[in-house]
């Protein structure tokens, strides 16, 4: 399936990109994490990160359909 | 006006403090959140805040809705920059306002601690040694 | 600056503000006090604030040093209107800035606290009924 | 002894007037409020107000002395 993934903060930097499409057998963002840290050597793991998918947050384990955008957040530092 | 904005012109506070007022409200707390000169022993130069724009505009507001359920208040607003800042510049600016000032000062950090634990903005910090740095919601650095 | 202030003319909220900012301060916290369209059911038109000024001045510097020792702050201010007011405007202002957010809102919370627990200052209430009185720190009439 | 004492709020009001000179026996500010109670009708009592004396808050048993300026503070109301 198709997905577009955001980056922001750390990965943004270590993927080298703010933006990819993906095309994964991944099902579920726990899934597309696994592949795209093995893909771009993220040092974060999923316990440190939180999901988005279509601009809400999400559990790790939701069903991905074809064309989701999917944003791992890393931890947060506004204000 | 919409309760929370990220924006990336910088801030005018007098003009957010206005949209507060009101004849029922007679106490009004703000907060300020500014770019320091040092952090965690670190001289700072500048700093850029990124967001996820979309998702960061609905958890404020979400937490703006929170705010007026937990507290008596009149008006909340919160405004956060992104885009690159400069020693002194404001990145942050909250005000409540409330008939009584417990629910004013209360939901004011309410907004403010929320939004630094929830909200998908990064602050990437520059030192004067010429290295950079994303931050932790504590202030230590991402690794 | 004096830190503690009675103004018989309008305050300057920007003005102050301004007199807060420090490069090692990250934080700014503030609180306006306005006079109400209502109190205790009433409708309120105007009010006037009496002071006994050498007393309020010197126990309101007295709040500020007790804010100072108390909390991790870099700047702290407080000013009080005295004669009359009109709904809407601004009775007193408290900003405080500091490294960290925690010390600026708990001092400027602190400061106001303490200012109308114990500073020489009175409320006159003119209603829209003719009457008017004067106010105990709970907002009930003094009989 | 002579004292100055000023008024305010209820008590100004109440007294119709903001300060006077006062030609005691009182010597200390207790005596001097009771005096002052019996001729002006106030309805206050002592453990209502806090006293100050040459603009200092003080002990209603404090030792008053020629010339002293003496002020009985009604509960404030400021903020």
């Amino acid at each position: 399936m198709n997905y577009r993934v955001l980056y922001f903060a750390s990965l943004r930097d270590r993927a080298g990109m703010d933006a990819e499409q993906i095309n994964s057998l991944a099902t579920d963002a726990r899934g597309l994490y696994s592949e795209l840290r093995a893909r771009h050597g993220f040092t974060m793991g999923e316990e440190r990160l939180r999901v988005a998918i279509n601009g809400a947050f999400a559990q790790w384990g939701q069903t991905l359909h074809e064309g989701d955008e999917v944003v791992f957040i890393p931890p947060v530092s506004g204000g | 006006m919409t309760a929370f904005r990220i924006s990336a012109e910088p801030i005018d506070p007098a003009a957010l403090a206005r949209s507060l007022v009101h004849a029922r409200a007679g106490a009004c707390a703000t907060f300020e959140g500014l770019v320091r000169d040092h952090n965690d022993g670190r001289a700072v130069q500048r700093l850029d805040y990124q967001a996820y724009a979309p998702l960061a505009q609905s958890e404020g507001e979400r937490i703006i809705d929170e705010a007026r359920e937990k507290f008596a208040i009149v008006e909340a607003c919160c405004v956060h920059r992104a885009g690159a800042l400069a020693i002194g510049d404001l990145a942050v600016w909250v005000g409540v306002s409330a008939a009584h000032r417990g629910a004013a000062f209360d939901a004011c950090r309410y907004i403010i601690d929320e939004v630094k634990k929830r909200v998908p903005i990064w602050k990437n910090e520059h030192y004067a040694d010429g290295e950079s740095g994303w931050l932790h919601p504590d202030n230590t650095p991402v690794v």
